[in-house]
């Protein structure tokens, strides 16, 4: 086993070094550099130059690329362009446990809600209920996930004043678990709809699946009652696949989440990613990238491992 | 030799002829039979078939001029005038949201079309070959897998300026990883199977396998995979416009449309002006799924009438 | 035949000798297909599913190869057909060997010559193609029967020849039954005109009494076509029924290959004893009562196959040099050969 | 043989696809005594399954359904009988084993999880009890290891050892009847020997009737005292094995032994049963194997031959033995 | 820069009024640092005001006030200016407020090793001395009217932190980001990044302690947030961008907000680049002006939220010249005279001269909606009179490199400019500033340029005006833009908070007597 998660780590170097080259590739096909937000009137033509300088953008690109990898393996993502004298580490280490915390609950709600959702779908095939499933899960699919958190804070937080509109807390509040959650529960829901809505269809098909299988028959065969065939001989069966679904529908969420802290002034990866994207602050777009790309691949080795643990089948 | 009491007699048919059990019926009626089975599909396939129609037709069907600005009925509700309303320039929702449809469907059949093809063919070469071509190829596509696409959508939409062409070039060169997973797959367990172990047993070439062979069973889940991702592109261009990245006004597109709704003045005030591309981007997307869900069963060779 | 093959013209040669002599002859056949393992996934082993095989295939006869699921019987098959590039070993086809013969240089030779029945009657045609095309594809792909017209005569008279309705040419495989459809497996090994036919767990698949009508079907082909076959077949009752010798193979190796009834009567080497003891028989009057020899344990990992003889772990007759030498597959009496060392001392 | 354990009246089990009937199961009546060995053969699709998992009450619903007919254990009717009752008597009164050991046992689970569970449910023991239990059962169907094996998952063991676990699981709460499909299909021949044995000893121990479902004729000459002959839904015959497999009666059940070569006597060319099994659905009047048969008269296709019983206490399913049944 | 929202308020002046409560605003653009020679963007200049205090500051009309400085002089050749400064001044640390600190500060940019944007101001400097602790006076090489408005603004930091600081390492030192200290009426207390800069009163203030407890500065990602959270009191100021005046009025009238407004020191337009053989037609400029109806702009598209430009300026500012040459919408008109430069209708309806068509790229930013929107009417009424245009729209850098030196790759773009605490026009309009500044559109005119040098010389303010009024005159009659309308601003704050105004000089004038009941 942990051969096979340094085997799986390792596999992940080559992966995050393809990462690097396209995103730093992508960077320098950009027209425009930063200097150009720094429009400002009373500038001095010398003073960009040595601004620049300063910031090592008249490097040959390879350079520059070569001193921003081999930093950053150090740890060192380098300094905001427009944040002045700011490290990108300092940024990132800020606004990542936000985003990490979004994730992690809406992973959470969505696994929550739409695994019973598919086996209830499930086990109740054809019925009224299981279509009315069907049909809001591919309802979730089709909606904009902006358009849903936008309707979300119109009615729910402008009209009915029952959340908050933005942020992770109230400022200058002592922090208090129920304000945290206050704050988080509807961004964290909308960003889980989206995958919601795939994850009961596919968590219904992975049922529907392990109910044909022959140990069920068994299990039936030898007088188990339904829900006892149901959850302690299939769920687990039909967990396994689900998991793997998780690590696919991994960059799709923390894509997602970029949407998601916009329409919630959420202060995370994702927003900062935006800020940095308009404002082409190439250390920030490039680490956030990295980082996202860095936190696929680890979600991806936690799937792989949980594979593991669910499915004795597998033995590395 | 096989020895036998009874003299045999040579030449003699083995055994009486026997008639198809089922009388000849082509492929695609079996697979219309099993469509038309999943009554999801057949109501998705009639709004996929009005859409288009109604994109195709676009300027014959528009009352107006989509681009024709009557800036005193901005934001005119529904009425006589304006069967949709008007959007917050004056502008005929009605003929927008028709020409929109064009250009939403367009990026997401274009695009979807690049992927499929960049996707099948990685699939195709790296299943069928197997071996070292295939494991570099898939390290790439994890690569690229591991990106959240839509980071570099933003990445690259930012960077280059976000006309139709570049939209759908960026999607296209985004969209194909999971195709190309999905055909190396069906390529790998098709390369095996037995009736293409038979035909290189018959001596039929490498490209004929894959073409005649391997491609034509694999196109099943092909198929799927575009249909749901036009679907996706669409919701794709919708939230790249939500972040203004999309197709850019005044070029009519669904997702900018919906996008120039957002302030909530007009959210508030005018929910017409949303609310009828929203349903259009969400009509779509549900009629390609169903469209898509219904293909699967049809292609599904498990699925039995 | 290669020192007379240069004193008389070739062709002449070849039609006068292979009406008595060796079609095929397999030397010291090895599949193995590695296993990889560990961090960088080295290959740390191999799975041994042919190890080492020798037999000879005489023009016209029907050799039957019976052994347990998983003891290589299908590898050896398919490496003999050349869908796998064999990891050593000889197979001479008339006398050449084939076994590291690239793509190019199989096609003209024994891509016609040798083909290939296949188990599963669902999966080896393909769904998607139509008898007609599915049998003319060959045709074209060689070079035979260039104009359509004599296509579809050709393909009607395999048609007549299988047992099959002529006006099913354009059906798909889903509208035929299963044993309709190994009928057109048939037919298309067929279309070439091959010498060779391997037939690879042909009839396992079917009900019993379709599987009664493919195995007349494959005896009145062998009879009027003139064809070898290389039987392949886990059901040593199917086996008896169809071959005129018989190969039985354990871990990827021949254990024992002798004519039909001798080894039938007979069996020399444990295993074979074992197994042939092993089926069920349906007993009539007058059925004797045979003794079952009930086999210990299960088979061994064809990727650690045992040190000696390869059967010593579940012998009934373990010697201790049975432990540590392998035993020779030799001849141990006329026509037989086993590898034991039970028959060490020949002639027996 | 005084009481029978399982008596079957006139089952019928159909599906309903397309709103096409498919009569799987199509008034099939027989009976098992106790410590009986009953064999059910035919080929695929003719009903074997249905008619075992009917008596489970395990028919796939809801396109499959008991349309009549009753399933008497010990006297009491199976079907109709509440799926809370139902519970009492799978694995406790009927146990059943299936065809695929790779795929019976649930892949998730130890096989001590997977047999302790069992025997919990039924026998209401303790976790611990429990696992006493079915280290013992392991031991009787003959794991050298028990204690091992119960901390192993299934994929651990090979085919043979899979369906002794099966046999166990089967065996534990001894229940009345034991029905096996086709338990040995899937395994070669040697490890087939092995379990044959294994299911004879227990059955001689435990004194359980067996229900065997096979198409080979070969296994039901091993195991059975009863054979049962079953074609397209309908029972066609019904005789003691010896004289089944000495002198059939009916065409088909003579088709069949044909049809199998055999492994010492004579080869001879095999007399196969043309053409191919009915679609299932297919409607026809009259008897209906009389497509296949090659002793079909007119009167074959008239109407369906009913099951008569032959004074010698055979029962056949024929016209051509009316007359011999009526004396 | 442009849409600087920079304004002027008037005092909430009830000292004997409640106090306490805390400012909460809100930006949809994070600040950089706090640290006036180095920041650019408005966000951070909005905190340092809040956080420093600058020689000088100036009133709701523009009008300078003295600041850290009680007063000042200067001589009559305009070279020598003598600033005065307060004596009881601390900083927020503790430590004395002195002449030195000013020395320091203004220094900075003149430094050898300044790495930074803002050198071009202090260029005129020629020397700084310390009098007395209390006293500074400032060389100029050359008289500059602005001088007083712009440079004596800047903000000053404390030379008893930095002054050991090597100059060069000033842009990135912590004290930026992490712990600026200041004189200002709030102390820095705690930045969270994304989400808010919070500040704390300074009781030390040496206009007297302020009355808000806090001011907590918010980043939300979009307008649309900031409207929202407005709505519902999670902030409560925030000036309204125009898009949204409708909805602020709504809200005015439910009572949620209370609504000012005024002029403000902005002006949007549409540039062409003179540089192209199209444009270099006076008559034709004017024409395609007659094409636009500004005044339907205004109503359609903000809601009327502006008035209609003729020419350069703004009504906000003391320079302003309401009587400049007008080219009201007359499509008929602009056909006229367009005839007359030689363009005639072609087949297709598209205007041509010589065979070349009349057709042009429109550039704008996709980050500024109500410019698209100017950007899609002024196609569709171009259109009209036989121009075709394209739209193009850019994102924000990369729309600002390409009309912007060397570049200046545009026909025509739509555009605003705010114009800053000194009415100056040379940044546009002075030919010396088509090399490098900000004059995109390549405009030039011998007698602007005269006028324009002479401008920031005159120290009397109404004879500047004067000149000032002239140049614009010319420039409106020259028409290198389409002058569409000038903007008003609109400042929304809570009910219960007192004291803002809106202002396009001051916002936060006289922030300390502000408070919330
Ligand atoms: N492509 C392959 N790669 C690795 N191992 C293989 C491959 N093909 C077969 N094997 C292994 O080789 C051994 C022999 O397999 P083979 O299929 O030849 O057996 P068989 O005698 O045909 O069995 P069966 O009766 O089940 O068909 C098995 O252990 C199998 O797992
Ligand atoms: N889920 C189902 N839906 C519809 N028809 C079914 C279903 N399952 C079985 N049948 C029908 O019931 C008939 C009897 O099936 P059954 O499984 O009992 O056959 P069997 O004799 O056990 O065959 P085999 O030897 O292949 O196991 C078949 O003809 C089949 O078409
Ligand atoms: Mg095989
Ligand atoms: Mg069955
Ligand atoms: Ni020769």
């Amino acid at each position: 086993m942990s051969a096979y998660i340094i085997r799986r780590s390792l596999m992940a170097i080559p992966l995050l070094f393809i990462i690097t080259i396209i995103s730093f590739a992508m960077m320098r096909m950009a027209p425009g550099d930063p200097t150009a937000l720094m429009m400002d009137p009373m500038i001095k033509q010398e003073n960009l130059t040595a601004y620049k300088e300063s910031y090592g953008l008249n490097d040959n690109v390879v350079v520059q690329y070569g001193r921003w990898l081999g930093n950053m393996v150090q740890g060192n993502f380098g300094e905001s362009l427009i944040r002045q004298g700011v490290p990108v580490k300092d940024l990132i280490l800020a606004r990542l446990p936000n985003t990490l915390l979004l994730m992690l609950v809406s992973t959470i709600i969505a696994f929550l809600i739409s695994i019973p959702l598919g086996v209830y779908s499930a086990t109740r095939r054809n019925s009224k209920t299981d279509y009315a499933i069907t049909f809001i899960s591919f309802l979730g699919i089709a909606t904009p996930s902006f358009w849903i958190g936008l309707m979300l804070i119109m009615v729910l937080s402008v009209h009915l004043g029952w959340f908050p509109i933005g942020g992770v807390a109230n400022i200058g509040e002592p922090f208090s678990i129920w304000d945290r959650l206050h704050h988080l529960i509807l961004p964290a829901f909308v960003l889980a709809t989206a995958d919601m809505a795939g994850l009961t269809r596919y968590s219904r098909s992975s049922m529907l699946d392990v109910l044909r299988q022959d140990y069920i028959r068994t299990a039936k065969a030898n007088g188990f009652r339904e829900r006892t065939v149901i959850f302690r001989h299939g769920l687990r069966n039909a967990l396994i696949p689900i998991i793997t679904i998780f690590g696919l529908m991994l960059p799709s969420f923390i894509g997602g989440s970029v949407i998601i802290e916009s329409v919630f002034a959420w202060p995370g990866i994702g927003l900062l990613f935006m800020d940095a994207a308009f404002q082409r602050d190439y250390p920030v777009i490039m680490a956030v990238v990295v980082i996202a790309a860095a936190l696929v691949v680890i979600g991806n080795l936690l799937a792989d491992i949980l594979y593991a643990v669910f499915d004795p089948r597998i033995e590395y | 030799m096989t020895l036998t009491e009874e003299p045999r007699l040579t030449g003699r048919p083995a055994l009486p002829e026997e008639p198809a059990v089922a009388p000849h019926e082509p492929i695609w009626k079996l697979m219309l039979r099993k469509y038309m089975k999943n009554k999801l599909a057949v109501i998705g396939a009639v709004l996929l078939f009005l859409i288009i129609g109604a994109a195709i037709f676009a300027p014959w069907l528009a009352p107006k001029d989509p681009s024709q600005q009557v800036l005193l009925d901005k934001l005119a509700p529904p009425g006589k005038d304006y069967p949709l309303g008007a959007d917050n320039l004056g502008r005929d929702t009605l003929s927008r949201l028709l020409f929109g449809a064009r250009i939403s469907l367009l990026v997401g059949f274009a695009s979807v079309a690049g992927s499929i093809f960049i996707g099948t063919v990685v699939g195709a070469v790296a299943g069928y070959y197997g071996g070292k071509l295939d494991a570099v190829l898939m390290r790439f596509v994890d690569a690229v897998i591991s990106f959240p696409s839509l980071f570099l959508l933003i990445t690259l939409v930012t960077i280059f300026e976000p006309s139709i062409m570049t939209l759908i070039g960026i999607f296209a060169i985004f969209g194909w990883t999971g195709t190309a997973r999905l055909v190396r797959g069906e390529f790998l367990s098709l390369r095996k199977s037995e009736f293409v172990l038979a035909a290189r047993t018959l001596g039929i070439r490498n490209g004929r396998i894959i073409f005649s062979h391997i491609l034509p069973n694999a196109l099943g889940p092909i198929i799927v995979s575009a249909t749901l991702g036009v679907g996706g592109v669409i919701l794709g261009e919708a939230a790249l416009s939500y972040l203004g990245l999309g197709i850019q006004p005044p070029t009519p597109s669904w997702g900018n449309m919906l996008q120039s709704a957002q302030n909530p003045q007009i959210m508030l005030g005018a929910w017409w002006y949303p609310l009828f591309p929203g349903l259009m981007i969400l009509t779509t997307v549900l009629a390609f799924n169903f469209v898509g869900d219904g293909l699967r069963d049809a292609f599904d060779p498990k699925i039995e009438d | 035949m290669t020192g007379i093959g240069a004193i008389h013209s070739p062709g002449q040669a070849e039609a006068a000798e292979s009406q008595h002599e060796t079609l095929l002859e397999v030397k010291n056949l090895k599949m193995h297909f590695p296993i990889k393992t560990g961090v960088l996934q080295r290959v740390t082993g191999h799975v041994k599913a042919v190890d080492g095989v020798s037999f000879a295939v005489k023009k016209g006869e029907t050799i039957g190869i019976v052994g347990e699921s998983g003891c290589g019987k299908s590898t050896m098959g398919r490496s003999i057909i050349r869908l796998y590039e064999p990891t050593g070993g000889e197979i001479l086809y008339n006398g050449k060997d084939i076994a590291g013969l690239p793509e190019k240089q199989l096609r003209p030779l024994i891509r016609r010559e040798i083909q290939m029945v296949f188990q599963d009657p669902n999966a080896s045609l393909n769904p998607r193609k139509s008898l007609g095309s599915a049998l003319a594809e060959p045709m074209k792909a060689h070079g035979l029967y260039e104009s359509r017209q004599e296509r579809i005569e050709r393909i009607e008279k395999l048609l007549d020849l299988v047992g099959l309705h002529r006006s099913v040419i354009n059906n798909y495989p889903h509208e035929f039954s299963g044993g309709q459809r190994q009928r057109i497996g048939i037919a298309r090994a067929l279309v070439l005109n091959p010498e060779l036919v391997i037939a690879d767990e042909a009839v396992s698949a079917l009900d019993v009494s379709v599987q009664a009508q493919i195995i007349n079907l494959l005896e009145d082909l062998q009879e009027k076509l003139g064809l070898t076959y290389i039987f392949i077949s886990h059901d040593l009752s199917v086996v008896r029924h169809i071959s005129d010798r018989v190969g039985v193979m354990y871990l990827g190796k021949l254990v024992e290959l002798s004519d039909k009834e001798a080894l039938y009567e007979e069996p020399l080497h444990p295993y074979t004893q074992a197994l042939l003891s092993a089926i069920p028989v349906i007993k009539k009057d007058g059925t004797e009562e045979r003794e079952r020899i009930v086999l210990k344990g299960d088979l061994p990992s064809p990727s650690s196959p045992p040190p000696g003889c390869i059967f010593h772990t579940r012998c009934p007759y373990k010697m201790p040099m049975c432990e540590t030498i392998v035993p020779e597959f030799r001849e141990a009496a006329p026509g037989r050969q086993v590898a034991c060392h039970l028959y060490g001392e020949p002639p027996f | 043989m005084s009481t029978n354990v399982l008596e079957v009246k006139s089952l019928k089990t159909y599906f309903n696809k397309n709103k096409k009937t498919v009569r799987a199961v199509d008034g099939v009546e027989f009976s098992i005594g106790k410590g009986e060995t009953v064999a059910l053969v035919g080929e695929s699709g003719c009903g074997k399954s249905m008619t075992s998992l009917s008596i489970m009450g395990l028919v796939p619903a809801p396109a499959g359904k008991i349309v009549g007919g009753e399933i008497l254990l010990n006297g009491i009717d199976l079907v109709g009988l509440p799926e809370k009752k139902m519970y009492e008597v799978r694995g406790r009164e009927v146990a059943m084993i299936f065809q695929e050991p790779m795929t019976s046992l649930n892949p998730v689970l130890t096989i001590g999880d997977q047999l302790s569970g069992v025997v919990m449910h039924h026998l209401k023991l303790s976790k611990k009890e429990a696992m006493k239990k079915s280290a013992e059962m392991l031991e009787i169907v003959g794991f050298a290891d028990p204690e091992k094996t119960l901390k192993d998952y299934p994929h651990r063991l090979s085919g043979g050892m899979r369906q002794r676990v099966m046999i166990a699981m089967a065996m534990s709460c001894n229940p009345k009847l034991l029905i096996a499909d086709e338990p040995t299909t899937a395994l070669d021949v040697t490890i087939q020997a092995q379990v044959l044995e294994l299911m004879k000893d227990l059955s001689r121990k435990f004194s359980t009737s067996i229900l065997l479902i096979t198409h080979d004729l070969g296994v039901v000459s091993e195991l059975a005292e009863r054979v049962i002959v079953m074609y397209a839904g309908q029972i066609v015959e019904m005789a003691d094995s010896n004289r089944l497999f000495n002198d059939p009666l009916h065409p088909y059940t003579e088709g069949l032994i044909g049809s199998v070569p055999t492994i010492d006597g004579d080869i001879r060319r095999l007399e196969a049963i043309p053409g191919n099994v009915p679609a299932p659905g297919t409607e026809m009047p009259g008897c209906r194997f009389a497509p296949r048969c090659s002793r079909a008269t007119s009167k074959c296709t008239e109407s369906v031959p009913e099951m008569r019983v032959l004074p010698d206490g055979r029962s056949v399913r024929c016209v051509l033995y009316e007359e011999e049944a009526a004396q | 820069t442009p849409a600087d929202e920079i304004s002027d308020a008037e005092a909430a002046t009830k000292p004997d009024g409640g106090k306490g409560g805390g400012l909460v605003l809100a930006t949809t653009a994070a600040p950089t640092l706090f640290n006036p020679y180095y920041s650019t963007d408005t966000s951070s200049s909005t905190i340092e005001g809040f956080i420093f205090s600058g020689l000088v500051t100036v009133d709701h009309d523009f009008n300078p006030e003295g600041d850290l400085a009680e007063s000042w002089e200067f001589s009559d050749d305009g070279l020598r200016w003598t600033f005065h400064l307060r004596e009881n001044v601390k900083w927020h640390d503790g430590e004395p407020f002195t002449a030195d600190d000013v020395v320091f500060s203004y220094n900075i940019p003149l430094s050898e090793d300044y790495v930074g944007p803002r050198g071009l101001p202090f260029e005129i400097i020629e020397e700084i001395n310390k009098v007395d602790d209390y006293t500074v006076e400032f060389v100029l090489s050359e008289p500059y009217a602005p001088f007083i408005t712009i440079t004596a603004q800047f903000e000053v930091l404390p030379e008893h932190i930095l002054g050991d600081v090597p100059i060069a390492d000033l842009g990135k030192h912590k004290f930026n980001t992490k712990e600026p200290v200041g004189t200002g009426p709030f102390k820095f207390k705690e930045w969270r990044e994304g989400e808010y800069i919070l500040l704390d009163r300074n009781d030390d203030y040496f206009l007297g302690a302020p009355k808000l407890d806090s001011i907590t500065y918010k980043i939300v990602p979009d307008t649309n947030t900031a409207m929202a959270q407005l709505q519902v009191g999670e902030i409560n100021l925030a000036g309204i961008s125009p898009e949204y005046t409708e909805m602020a009025e709504d809200l005015a009238q439910k009572g949620k907000i209370e609504l000012s407004s005024g002029p403000s020191n902005a002006f949007e337009y549409i540039g062409y680049n003179l540089r192209n053989e199209l444009f270099q037609d006076k008559e034709v400029r004017q024409a395609l002006t007659h094409a636009i109806d500004k005044e339907a702009i205004i109503q359609a598209i903000l809601g009327g939220a502006g008035t209609v430009a003729h020419g350069p300026g703004s009504p906000a500012n003391w320079a302003f010249n309401p009587d400049m040459p007008a080219f009201d919408y007359d499509p008929e008109k602009a056909k006229q005279m367009l005839k007359e430069a030689g363009w005639e209708p072609g087949p297709d309806g598209i205007l041509q001269k010589d065979g070349k068509k009349f057709e042009f790229v429109l550039k704008t930013t996709s980050a500024n909606e109500i410019r698209q929107q100017i950007a899609e009417v002024a196609q569709q009424q171009w259109s009209e009179i036989g121009i075709k245009t394209t739209i193009e729209l850019l994102e924000w850098s990369a729309y600002v490199e390409q009309t912007s030196p060397p570049n200046w790759n545009f026909d025509a773009m739509v555009a605003g400019w705010s114009i800053g605490s000194d009415p100056d026009p040379t940044w546009f309009w002075h030919s010396s500033e088509i090399e490098n500044g900000l004059n995109y559109n390549g405009y030039s005119n011998p007698k602007v340029d005269e006028l324009l040098s002479q401008n920031t010389q005159i120290s009397d303010l109404e004879e500047r005006k004067r000149v000032i009024a002239e140049a614009d005159a010319i420039v409106a009659e020259d028409q290198p833009n389409t002058f569409i309308y000038y903007v008003e601003g609109y400042l929304a704050k809570s009910p219960n908070l007192h004291g803002p105004e809106y202002s396009s000089a001051n916002t936060y004038y006289k922030l300390h007597e502000w408070y919330i009941d």
